[in-house]
């Protein structure tokens, strides 16, 4: 695997729905490296620091979920297409392989770690259930991206907008099987409800964690984090972690 | 003639382009992507007597052309150090500055000693707390401040330089550390400040307070080298801010005999390198050299 | 109700907004924008008992999210200012606060004095030159500013608050200065910096160095507002770099009562008026006020 | 006359060589307000402070001749068509009608304020003349605009690379006569020069001046100058100022 180094990308096509966005780069260079739940780190033009973000992988292209949060994000989603970036990459661990059948539980933007999972096990012969959980219909435009991964997806709303209604960590119990691995990216609660579920079925689970970052690539040990076998450095050590050495309550909301 | 060598305190390095305290690590993450002989100096991340494990998440966050950051003075502390980074550095040809901070003059004196066969040159962080002077920073008290000095120059026979900061009496510092022997200057080191989360209503870092880097201080970064220059003939060496040539030639004229890139090595970590060949397209073509530069705010 | 009202010192203001001393002047170039008495109060120009011509060009020049400026406290003086500006802002319903500063405490209290029939509030810029006190300006030195309250205090019966530096021991300043019975503050004044211009080698400003202002120094006002707002139960104006919702808001967290709009005036003539518009947008549809914010960064 | 007011511009054309260019807005809010020597106080993306800017006008649109010399200016002329900019305007004094024929000197940028003089007192049916100076033909795509005015103009170049070899103020003794008044703008020697001949024929000069400027509008004092009347704010007392009281040798270069 090539070591990280610093990528060109273009952006070529956008599609914006309220705060959040798909964005689609051209990135012939970072496609071939980026193994799931690896990052980037992202140089979004006029900012000083890059922000870190997780793509799925479409053949010589990246794709990425953002909300738009605070600065960073926000600018992100207003580029046009043919706007040229630059971003570290590959960057961090990536999930490990199941041996069985792969269980993937996303909120928010972590569908983009996991659209990437999914594509990359389905290729291989896996069996993959995506279950996918949003508050309201905003995200709702994410659907035909995650369901081409060919993957058994199914949609989950608070307010039953969209999918059914409910959380799918509420699902979760009923889902999961032994011999099955369990893969969580998105918001803390919900990552520690299915990582939960999880560890009563004695399933493996992992789950990919957010810091605030400003190298993304172990210098400046901003993205510390206690766990349970010590501090680590969610840029190097992860940002996937076996659930069980993670210590959700401490993590920032 | 190589138009950017530079003498500095009887070290010889071939340009005067080196990495800031704490935003190169030891060098190691960068070791792949341009030979790290080729920068000036690596002045590796402040390393106390035993490890640190730092501050509380979130430690980072950025602000107007700057960043803040609460790191806590993380690191795993000299003997680990002196075991998977210095000879590892060295065998790579890289000339090494090793920055060093303590709770006591002693914890000083004691890293120093134990780095001084691999290092070019020491330099104090005076911003970390003084634990016996109430928590303020050694930076802040001048006559603790000399008193690092002198217990570090008992114990080393490399050049000691001392990091200044800019808040605190600045120049007091400086002229007590001279009295009492420093043989060099680096400064700026960040400026306290702080960002609330409008949604959370508290402050966004872990440790409340953080540093403010980047881009935004380098007015203050030139200001005070300038005014540091005007009150001492020891060298300089200059950072706050400093991505390009530009800013480079900036801090020269204001007095630093070399300068640091910090913060630019987070938006693109080939900045150092870019910076040293800058400089070296800049000279090329050129009669006058990087020395030519240093102070010359101050001629005529 | 309106929910940006403020009570400051036994004075109401509509909202929080006020403009930052010397970057509206006397509020003339503006009126015909917008009318004056729609901004919680206008803090003009630095004011002395004569008139002083300032300093040479060029005065001001761009940083990182900033800028630069040496005025040299250029000013009509207090008998001009009493004469052409003070009646006609009065007659507009424009609210006043008077920015005053001398050389010596008596001539700070010569103006208070004279102002004082048209003034909300008074603020004192102690970030200008202590003549007596070797040129070091009195926000460096806790006692002589503390002078300056006293002589202050006598000579006027409106609320005084002092204009703290970040520079200098500020807390220190701020703790001397309640002892001599100052009733507000002010913070943050500017920081000096420099820029050289690499053409001619020289500092670009006639004076050399210049206040910093903008975006760059917000985290360290916030910073400071926040310390302060721990030390006092005195009200403060935060100001340093703001100029949306989001940034007056950090500052009412941190421990603002009211917000000053300075530099992002120069960028946006309808800034100041643009805010108070935001603010009451922002209120509009809550159940909370502009003062439930203040000092909410403490608060659990 | 329409006090100042913060105005809408739209970038609509720009040529640009080396690090000189013409760019053309469409900004018809402010084309009819502004008296030639009169400036705007443009706001570039990206930069805190404005610009102080002197442009020609051409019906609805104005003219801008511009130095990258910072980043300002610099940023200013890789601004593609289309862009939205805004502008404090109109600002500053301006120059007085002449009582005959005009002679107007100018030196690289300072051909925009007096471009729009020239076309001004063309239409009014004034005489007029357009010396102007440049180091070498860096500057020769100026001269269509300027040849457009309807003055009578001529070019010098240093180098003698672009119209006559030499300084327009050597040629200036020859082409001032009694009655005449001069208008100089462009760096201060050359107008420093110009002034000079005027004077020793006894004519009325006037120049613009430039000053570091905040505000644009005089609330900051950042602009001041010494004249010798005394301490004058360059945006609100100038930029027009008849050369006697300019004290030239004072000003920064
Ligand atoms: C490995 C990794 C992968 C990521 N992948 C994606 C992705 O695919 N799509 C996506 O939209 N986002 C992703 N994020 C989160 C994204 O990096 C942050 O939302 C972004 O950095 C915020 O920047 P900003 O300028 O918008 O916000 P800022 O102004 O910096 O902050 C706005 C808010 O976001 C919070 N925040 C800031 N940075 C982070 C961070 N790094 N992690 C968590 N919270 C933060 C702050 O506390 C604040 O409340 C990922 C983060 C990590 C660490
Ligand atoms: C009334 C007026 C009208 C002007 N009209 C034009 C015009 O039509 N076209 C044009 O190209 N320029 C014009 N200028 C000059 C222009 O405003 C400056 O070149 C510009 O502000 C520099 O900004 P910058 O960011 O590029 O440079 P900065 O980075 O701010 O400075 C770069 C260099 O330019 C010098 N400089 C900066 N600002 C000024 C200034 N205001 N005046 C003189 N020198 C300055 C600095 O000393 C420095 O050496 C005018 C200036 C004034 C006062
Ligand atoms: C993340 C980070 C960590 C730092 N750690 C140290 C440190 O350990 N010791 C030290 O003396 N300075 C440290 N600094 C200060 C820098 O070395 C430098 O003085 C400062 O950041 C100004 O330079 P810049 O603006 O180029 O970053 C740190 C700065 C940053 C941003
Ligand atoms: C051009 C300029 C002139 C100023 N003049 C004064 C002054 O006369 N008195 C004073 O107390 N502060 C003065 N200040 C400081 C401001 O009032 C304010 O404290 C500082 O600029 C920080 O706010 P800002 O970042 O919003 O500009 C001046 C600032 C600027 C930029
Ligand atoms: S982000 Fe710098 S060490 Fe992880
Ligand atoms: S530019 Fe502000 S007063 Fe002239």
């Amino acid at each position: 695997m090539r070591p990280w180094d610093d990528h060109r990308l273009v952006l070529i096509e956008r599609e914006v729905k309220g705060d959040r966005g798909v964005i689609v780069f051209d990135a012939p260079t970072i496609a071939p490296l980026l193994w799931p739940g690896q990052f980037i780190n992202l140089k979004v033009p006029g900012l000083l620091l890059r922000r870190p973000m997780a793509p799925a992988v479409l053949s010589s292209r990246l794709l990425l979920f953002v909300r738009g949060r605070g600065e960073g994000t926000q600018h992100l989603l207003t580029l046009s297409p043919g706007t040229v970036l630059r971003a570290l990459a590959p960057l961090g661990n990536g999930f490990p392989l199941p041996e069985g059948r792969a269980v993937l539980v996303s909120g928010g933007t972590g569908a983009g770690p996991l659209l990437h999972l999914a594509r990359f096990l389905v290729k291989r012969g896996h069996e993959v259930v995506l279950l996918h959980g949003a508050k309201d219909r905003s995200e709702a435009f994410f659907a035909p991206y995650l369901r081409a991964s060919g993957a058994s997806v199914r949609f989950f709303t608070e307010d039953g907008s969209w999918g059914e209604r409910g959380y799918p960590t509420d699902a979760l119990p009923f889902v999961l099987r032994p011999g099955d691995t369990l893969f969580a990216v998105g918001p803390e609660a919900m990552m520690q409800k299915a990582a939960g579920v999880a560890r009563t079925m004695a399933l493996p689970a992992y789950v990919s964690l957010e810091a605030h970052m400003a190298c993304g690539v172990g210098s400046c040990l901003s993205c510390a984090v206690p766990t349970a076998k010590g501090q680590r450095h969610v840029c190097t050590d992860g940002p996937v972690f076996p659930a069980e050495e993670v210590r959700f309550h401490l993590e920032p909301a | 003639m190589n138009p950017l060598e530079v003498e500095f305190l009887g070290v010889r390095f071939p340009n005067p382009v080196v990495t800031a305290s704490g935003t190169f690590n030891y060098g190691r993450e960068y070791a792949h992507l341009y030979p790290l002989s080729r920068l000036g100096a690596i002045t590796t991340k402040g390393t106390s007597p035993r490890p640190i494990a730092g501050a509380p998440p979130p430690r980072i966050t950025e602000t107007p052309a700057g960043m803040l950051n609460a790191i806590g003075l993380e690191n795993k502390g000299v003997e680990a150090y002196l075991q998977d980074e210095l000879p590892w550095l060295k065998a790579l040809g890289a000339r090494v500055i090793v920055n060093v901070f303590g709770e006591r003059p002693q914890d000083f004196a004691y890293v120093a000693a134990k780095v001084s066969p691999y290092a070019e040159l020491i330099e104090l962080n005076l911003s970390c707390p003084n634990v016996h002077g109430g928590g303020l920073p050694y930076a802040h008290d001048p006559r603790a401040a000399a008193e690092v000095v002198r217990a570090v120059k008992g114990a080393t026979d490399r050049p000691v330089i001392a990091k200044l900061s800019p808040e605190g009496p600045t120049l007091e510092v400086a002229e007590a550390l001279e009295a009492a022997g420093v043989d060099g200057f680096s400064l700026i080191n960040t400026l306290r400040g702080m960002r609330i989360d409008l949604e959370t209503g508290r402050p966004i870092l872990g440790h409340r307070t953080g540093g403010l880097s980047g881009p935004a201080i380098r007015p203050l970064a030139v200001r005070l080298i300038y005014e540091l220059y005007q009150n001492t003939d020891r060298p300089i060496i200059g950072m706050g801010g400093v991505r390009t040539v530009e800013d480079a030639l900036e801090l020269a004229l204001a007095g630093a005999r070399m300068v640091a890139v910090g913060t630019a090595t987070f938006a693109d970590p080939y900045a150092p390198i870019k910076l040293v060949e800058g400089l070296e397209r800049f000279f090329a073509d050129r009669e006058d050299t990087w020395l030519d530069w240093v102070g010359g705010a101050h001629a005529g």
